[in-house]
């Protein structure tokens, strides 16, 4: 016990035992709450949301932030249905395109915030308008993909046990997770990251590969956003210019509730998965009450949040006292 | 022991010039820097010692001049390719990532990894066995997995000058690297330092301390007001001489020295009684007179600054409280302390004391203007003449007022921290490390000025920490002995002399 | 803060030269393109043309950035300002009908305040990190708005006084300009006349420094969240008496991105430290140009996101101090 | 047991849409429906989350309103294989398989768009003189309402070459925003604008205000014509500011929970239900006002 207090992972340790209270709760007041499927569907539904959030770690761990990331994947989903359904490329090309362009988007936006020294939070929320409108310039109505490819994988459940069942959307997010994880702790552009968010100028003068790593930083976001792009096009098989309104919120509320501190440096990737959990969890819970008003429903998702993070800082804070 | 002036530079800078907004901070600067050679670069704070060495490091493009390694001509635009040049640098803040472990901190960049069989991951293992391997140089046994932000400074600056030493280079930066640690650190630095000469490394050194200077190098470049003021073999010029050339003034008496009388010491101002800390400091007792001077002497990790963070409600005591003026305090914050009149200047200026892209006179102000409150305490014009006051008071090498505090070099921005405090008009100083940083001159000044203070009609109570004994013995009135972060000894002035003091401090503990 | 007054560095340097040069640059674009954009008129006893609404339509953000400016000033960020808008404007707006201007007024920037004193709490008691910290209220802010209108618009007839605040006209100029050069300049006072603007700096630049130099660190964050509501609630009024009817669900939307890119196009930093009240004002009159400029030359509304993007982008680079160095190598 | 029926709402964007959530809340508490509201925000994915909890909470039968047309297959196949049926409100959605849901019950935004035009033509038809010059203030760009709407609209008055759209921009359906826009619109002095056309009502109010403070009358100098007949809408056409509302039906509760029970008592329905909507104009304004419920 001692050392599980002692770990630095601590607060990451606090996210894990609130989540299972909430979900304990979930489970003791609504009929069909506590099912492997209900479990499976947050992991299902949110997949998109974890991937986005895996290259969010990444970009805040640096001391950065990336707005971008809901339109890029917006952007995504538009660009491969307009090839797929407009210009009829194959699947597996406009899979291939769609990542490298998000992956260069991304890091265009990198080069920028290096080379002319800008705020990241400036150049990325330009970023957002640019995709977001860049959806619209190739159409303001949405587009129905029916690729054969894209419409097994949105399909497809990859059978578990006693029915239950998980998507290849989720899969691919949990592999995204893993290598997220790997990345950040065995590579040393991992850890380069880490130092450019303990302190940007140290880094500098301990001759790591600042610029470089900022780029790719930016770059990792991107692809992962287009990744998330993808998948999201799995999951609704359509192009659309206002899907994942505001998802750069949920991923940054996601990676700061997994533990991860907003000025970088300090936090896990594995975070993230929690972040996205109790998310999941707090809508899903909301869902099965089925009888908050539109309004209420925002306000019990504030008051849930602010229930979690309060209770995880206190505990912290014990810790820290302790 | 020297090598023949004959043998080509390994590296040579001529005709550097680098200004900055307002600020000449080098004109035709040059050095040369031969292989298996300690070179000291001295100058006084400002002369550009660090501004000379940032833009060898390519941290700073020069506005003309040539660099040359091996002969060829180099223009490095980063650390990194300084790096590769196979030039590795110790700056002289600590410049390291306080969220990464020490291992990370000393690792990064060049990581040792597994095979690619592996999956050419990072070997953590190997990472912190290589940390602990170049540590042990050093004699320092810590936890390299730990945290670099959990250790106090000097620990920190070992472990910048391990990361330099890690991999093998051709040359070797050393900005101030001993401002903070302790003589036995020094010694054990200055063992690797001789065994990597001997092997041909070429060493560029700065320090402020002149017995440093005499026991390392071998040739000195003085540097004065952003110039070159001359190339010497260490062995031919004496100290006087030395000191000349870099204040640039005929030579002065020996500074006057204050008498060494016990001072009139008044009443208690402030004691501790049982204070401590888990972890950081066992309960200790300690009394201080209006118009003493208190030294606090110990070894790296002594429990110096922790006792001076909890006279100063830096941190939370958990044990004991403080008497102050009479009256039983326990602070809960630093306003508490500096409210009834105690000030802290910390050992750590970068993190701890400057606020960096503020201006000197805003620097100067804060503490004074912090304890008033809202309400401006004087005007803008008062504001300005106290500020210029202390720049002349202090001797703040700085273009104006209103220059931000970062540009300053850093033992000019040391100055201005200590001016800060100053115009609080405290009744209680404590000093942690002030001398860090500072030229020879300019620790005079402030020794003298230290004792002025406190034996003077302020009649200041001061408590002085400073890694460097002499500098403690010198300006104490009473002793005060740390070891293992608990009450070693205490003496009085004359009681003990340096070589005692020493036995107490490295005293094996029971 | 106050700036040296013997400015050594030449009138184009000045941090204010860009964002200046960057406003000015956008209105003669617009000058251009839309004939008759500059063109004033006296209509109904007061000034009539798009400058005057660009000034207008600007008055809430304006409000916003300056409190905006100052939490980014203490490293923090505030996401709940649009939030707080609504729950202001909605208050008012439910009140004034009943309970007559005064009471309405009161109610709306006592919510606004109450708003303010919890993000201060949680950021600056409880220590969460301000992003989150203000999410919680960004989110649950419009549904507890909504709470008080059943989700319904209120509209509202009486009394005209209330109208006047955001639609009103004094000495031939929108009052809300007013409210802001009131708002703008007593902050303004605040910051030079007082030791605020120096401790809100500090804490920006070194909040271990700045406790260690005594100042009250919590109290001045504190401070700041509190600013930063009370000008949103001003603004959230501003807004419902302009459109005479409180939208709980619109009202405000985005509002806090604007602002920061109103204060990041002002030369803010978002690490915190230096501000400048001026370059946030600025900042958002340009993003408030841009749209009307974007609307005046009929741009259709598909391409608008990325004419703004463009524009974001060239302005910020135009800005950034390594394009100088730059276009000079 | 009583019927359970989950229903996932788009949001509470206007007042429209809060009408249209309490109709349906009313009308299953009277049918003794039990009812599972989840109010999406506006995203489709918030919705698919919810459709798929409500499968897994086994519900009797499940509504929604979609937010977005594309993008329903995946989770509706998996609502048919769990056997719950389908009822689409409000919009429709377009599915490669139509058999996934069991009726559509709402509005046609193409034909309101068609109704607005109708009106505009048959003004243009009694007016005397040359061109009318018509602005349009869009609901929000890519939604569904805005891009049929415009279609319905532009598709009319194509008959009638003195018609045309000098201006459009989005107001993004609310009042601020049109109001914004309509005093951008009033500013340009090339062109004397005849005709506004918004998208909602909530943006023709906004705009009414820009227009009466350009010193202008709303209603006689500027003829407008939006869409949704809100009861705000009717006070502005009893005061003559604004010239006509067409109808867009929020009050689907009772029909809805209707269906509901024929569907679980297997009994057929239709696939496509159109709600009863009319045109109103300003002169039946007063007296229809009374009978407005939202
Ligand atoms: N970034 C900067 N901007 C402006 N001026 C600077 C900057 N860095 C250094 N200077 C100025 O250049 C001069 C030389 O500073 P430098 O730091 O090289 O001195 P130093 O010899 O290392 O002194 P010290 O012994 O105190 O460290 C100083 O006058 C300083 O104010
Ligand atoms: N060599 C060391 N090994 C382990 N911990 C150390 C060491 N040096 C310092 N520390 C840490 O520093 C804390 C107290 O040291 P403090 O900074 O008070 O000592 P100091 O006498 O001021 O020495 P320094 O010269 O390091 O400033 C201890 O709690 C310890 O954790
Ligand atoms: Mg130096
Ligand atoms: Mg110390």
């Amino acid at each position: 016990m001692k050392r599980l207090l002692a770990a630095p992972s601590f607060t990451s340790w606090v996210s894990v035992v609130l989540m299972a209270g909430l979900f304990g709760a979930g489970a003791a007041s609504y009929t069909g709450f506590a099912s492997t499927q209900v479990v499976l569907n947050l992991l299902i539904d949110n997949a998109f949301l974890l991937v986005i959030a895996v290259g969010m770690s990444f970009v805040i761990l640096s001391g950065g932030i990336d707005l971008s990331v809901g339109s890029v994947l917006a952007l995504t989903t538009m660009v491969a249905a307009w090839l797929l359904q407009v210009a009829h490329w194959p699947a597996e090309l406009v899979i291939a395109v769609v990542l490298l362009g998000g992956a260069a988007f991304g890091a265009l936006q990198g080069m920028v915030i290096h080379v002319f020294k800008l705020q990241a939070f400036i150049v990325t929320l330009a970023g957002m308008f640019l995709a977001r409108g860049l959806c619209f310039l190739i159409s303001v109505d949405s587009i129905t993909i029916d690729a054969p490819l894209f419409v097994t994988l949105s399909q497809t459940q990859i059978p578990l046990f006693a029915g239950a069942f998980l998507s290849p959307g989720a899969l691919i997010a949990v592999v995204v997770l893993g290598a997220g994880l790997w990345i950040a702790h065995c590579t040393a552009f991992g850890r380069t990251v880490y130092a450019l968010g303990g302190s940007e100028a140290s880094a500098l003068m301990m001759g790591l590969a600042v610029g470089r790593t900022k780029v790719a930083v930016y770059g990792l976001s991107g692809f992962c956003a287009s990744l998330a792009g993808l998948l999201f096009a799995f999951y609704m098989l359509s192009g659309y210019g206002q899907h994942a309104q505001g998802v750069e919120l949920d991923a940054i509320a996601a990676v700061v509730i997994g533990g991860t501190v907003l000025t970088g440096g300090y936090g896990y990737v594995a975070g993230a998965l929690s972040g996205v959990l109790v998310l999941g969890l707090i809508q899903t819970l909301i869902a099965f009450d089925g009888t908050l008003s539109s309004w209420w429903t925002k306000i019990v998702i504030g008051a849930l949040l602010f229930v979690f993070c309060a209770v995880q800082r206190l505990l912290s804070l014990k810790k820290a006292a302790g | 022991m020297n090598l023949p002036i004959t043998s080509t530079p390994v590296l040579a800078l001529s005709g550097i010039h680098k200004g900055f907004p307002g600020v000449k901070a080098l004109s035709d600067v040059s050095l040369r820097l031969f292989p298996g050679e300690v070179h000291a670069l001295m100058g006084q704070n400002g002369a550009g010692k660090s501004t000379l060495i940032k833009v060898l490091t390519g941290l700073y493009q020069p506005d003309a001049g040539a660099v040359t390694l091996d002969g060829k001509a180099i223009a490095p635009k980063r650390t990194e390719d300084a790096q590769d040049l196979g030039i590795r640098t110790v700056y002289q803040e600590v410049n390291l990532c306080p969220n990464l472990s020490v291992a990370e901190n000393i690792c990064a960049g060049r990581f040792p990894r597994k095979s690619w069989l592996n999956g050419g991951r990072i070997d953590w293992a190997a990472v912190n066995a290589e940390a602990r391997r170049v540590l042990a140089q050093m004699d320092l046994d810590i936890d390299v997995s730990a945290p670099l932000s959990r250790y106090s400074l000097s620990v920190q600056q070992m472990v910048a000058i391990a990361r330099a030493l890690r991999i093998s280079a051709r040359v070797l930066i050393l900005d101030e690297p001993t401002s903070s640690l302790d003589d036995a650190a020094v010694q054990r630095l200055f063992t690797v330092l001789r065994r990597l000469r001997d092997q041909g490394l070429a060493i560029l050194f700065v320090t402020h301390f002149l017995d440093q200077t005499y026991a390392l190098a071998d040739r000195i470049t003085v540097m004065r007001n952003g110039e070159t003021e001359g190339e010497y073999l260490a062995s031919e010029l004496s100290r006087l001489a030395l000191v000349n050339k870099m204040v640039g003034a005929p030579p002065d008496q020996q500074p006057t020295r204050l008498d060494s009388r016990a001072s009139q010491t008044g009443a208690p101002v402030l004691s501790a009684q049982g204070l401590g800390r888990r972890g950081a400091l066992h309960p200790l007792d300690l009394q201080l007179k209006r118009g003493e001077v208190l030294g606090l002497a110990g070894l790296l990790g002594s429990g110096r600054t922790e006792a001076a963070r909890l006279l100063f409600g830096a941190d939370a005591a958990d044990a004991g409280h403080v008497d102050m003026h009479g009256r039983t305090r326990r602070w809960h914050s630093p306003r508490e302390a500096i409210a009834a009149g105690i000030a802290f200047c910390s050992e750590d200026r970068k993190h701890e004391g400057a606020i960096l892209e503020l201006s000197v006179r805003d620097n100067i102000l804060l503490a004074l203007q912090a304890r008033h409150g809202l309400r401006l305490v004087m005007s803008f014009d008062e504001q300005q003449a106290l500020a210029d006051d202390y720049i002349q008071r202090l001797g703040i090498k700085t273009p104006s007022a209103d220059t931000p505090i970062g540009q300053l070099s850093g033992g000019n921005q040391q100055k201005a921290l200590l001016a800060r405090w100053l115009a609080t008009k405290p009744a209680v100083l404590i000093l942690d490390e002030p001398t860090r940083g500072i030229d020879v001159r300019a620790k005079e000044d402030l020794m003298d000025q230290v004792r002025a203070l406190a034996h003077g009609e302020a009649g200041m109570a001061i408590v002085f920490i400073s890694s460097e004994l002499p500098e403690v013995l010198h300006c104490s009135d009473r002793l005060l002995v740390l070891r293992d972060r608990r009450a070693a000894g205490e003496y009085r002035r004359g009681e003990l002399d340096e070589r005692s003091v020493l036995e107490v401090i490295a005293a094996e503990s029971a | 803060m106050p700036t040296p007054r013997a400015p050594a560095t030449p009138l184009w340097r000045h941090p204010l030269a860009r964002p200046v040069a960057a406003l000015a640059l956008l209105l003669i674009v617009a000058a251009v393109f839309v004939p008759g954009f500059l063109h004033l008129e006296i209509k109904d006893g007061h000034l009539y043309g798009s400058l005057v609404d660009i000034l207008h339509r600007a008055a809430p953000l304006m409000l916003a950035a300056l409190g905006m400016t100052l939490v980014i000033a203490t490293r923090g960020i505030d996401v709940s300002v649009g939030a707080v808008v609504a729950i202001a404007g909605t208050v008012g707006c439910v009140l004034v009908g009943s309970h007559g201007l005064a009471i309405a007024f009161a109610a709306a920037l006592g919510a606004a305040l109450l708003c303010g004193l919890w993000n201060g709490l949680l950021v600056s008691a409880l220590g969460l990190q301000p992003i989150i910290a203000t999410l919680i209220l960004m989110v649950a802010g419009r549904g507890l708005a909504q709470l008080l209108t059943d989700g319904q618009i209120i509209t509202v007839y009486e009394p005209a006084s209330f109208f006047w605040l955001g639609g009103g006209y004094l000495l031939g100029l929108p009052v809300s300009l007013f409210v802001v050069a009131t708002v703008g300049g007593l902050t303004a006072l605040l910051m030079k006349r007082t030791a605020l603007g120096l401790f809100i700096q500090t804490v920006g630049i070194n909040p271990v420094a700045a406790r260690l130099a005594g100042v009250r660190t919590a109290a001045i964050v504190f401070f700041v969240y509190v600013y930063c509501s009370l000008g949103a609630g001003l603004a959230g009024l501003m807004i419902s008496s302009n459109i005479k009817s409180a939208d709980a669900n619109n009202a405000g939307l985005l509002l806090e991105l604007d602002a920061i890119l109103a204060v990041t196009l002002g030369g803010g930093q978002l690490s915190g430290g230096k501000f400048s009240l001026a370059g946030s004002l600025i900042g958002a009159l340009i993003i408030q140009t841009l749209t009307s400029t974007i609307y005046a030359m009929g741009v259709p509304p598909q391409v608008t996101m990325v004419v703004k993007a463009v524009v974001v982008f060239a302005v910020c680079i135009s800005q950034s101090s390594a394009w100088s160095t730059w276009r000079k190598a | 047991a009583p019927l359970v029926m989950g229903f996932s709402q788009v949001g509470a964007e206007s007042e429209w849409r809060t009408a249209n959530t309490a109709s349906v809340k009313a009308a299953a508490k009277e049918a003794g429906i039990t009812l599972k509201f989840a109010d999406a925000q506006q995203k489709q994915e918030n919705q698919v989350k919810a459709i798929r909890s409500y499968i897994a909470q086994k519900v009797d039968v499940i509504a929604f309103s979609p937010v977005v047309e594309s993008g329903w297959d995946t989770v509706l196949k998996e609502a048919k294989a769990a056997g719950i049926p389908v009822i689409l409100t409000d919009r429709a959605v377009k599915v490669a398989d139509p058999s996934l849901y069991v009726t559509f019950i709402g509005s046609d935004f193409v034909e309101e768009g068609r109704k607005a035009g109708k009106w505009v033509l048959e003004r243009a038809a009694k007016a005397p003189g040359g061109a009318l010059n018509i602005v349009e203030l869009q609901g929000t760009v890519g939604s569904a309402p805005a891009i049929d709407r415009k279609k319905g609209f532009e598709e009319v008055i194509k008959a009638n070459a003195k018609l045309q759209i000098i201006r459009s921009q989005s107001g993004e359906f609310t009042r601020a925003k049109g109001k914004e826009v309509m005093e951008s619109f009033l500013k340009q002095r090339d062109k004397k604008i005849d005709i506004l056309f918004a998208h909602n009502d909530d943006m023709a109010i906004g705009a009414i205000q820009a227009i009466e403070e350009a010193g202008l009358k709303p209603g006689q100098d500027i003829a407008i014509v939006s869409i949704d007949g809100v009861r705000g809408a009717f006070e502005a056409m009893k005061a003559g500011k604004l010239n006509v509302t067409v109808e867009c039906n929020p009050l689907l509760g009772p029909q809805l929970m209707q269906l509901a029970k024929d569907i679980v008592a297997k009994k057929p329905v239709e696939k496509r239900i159109t709600v009863t909507e009319g045109v109103y104009t300003a002169d039946v304004a007063a007296k229809e006002l009374p009978n407005r419920k939202y």
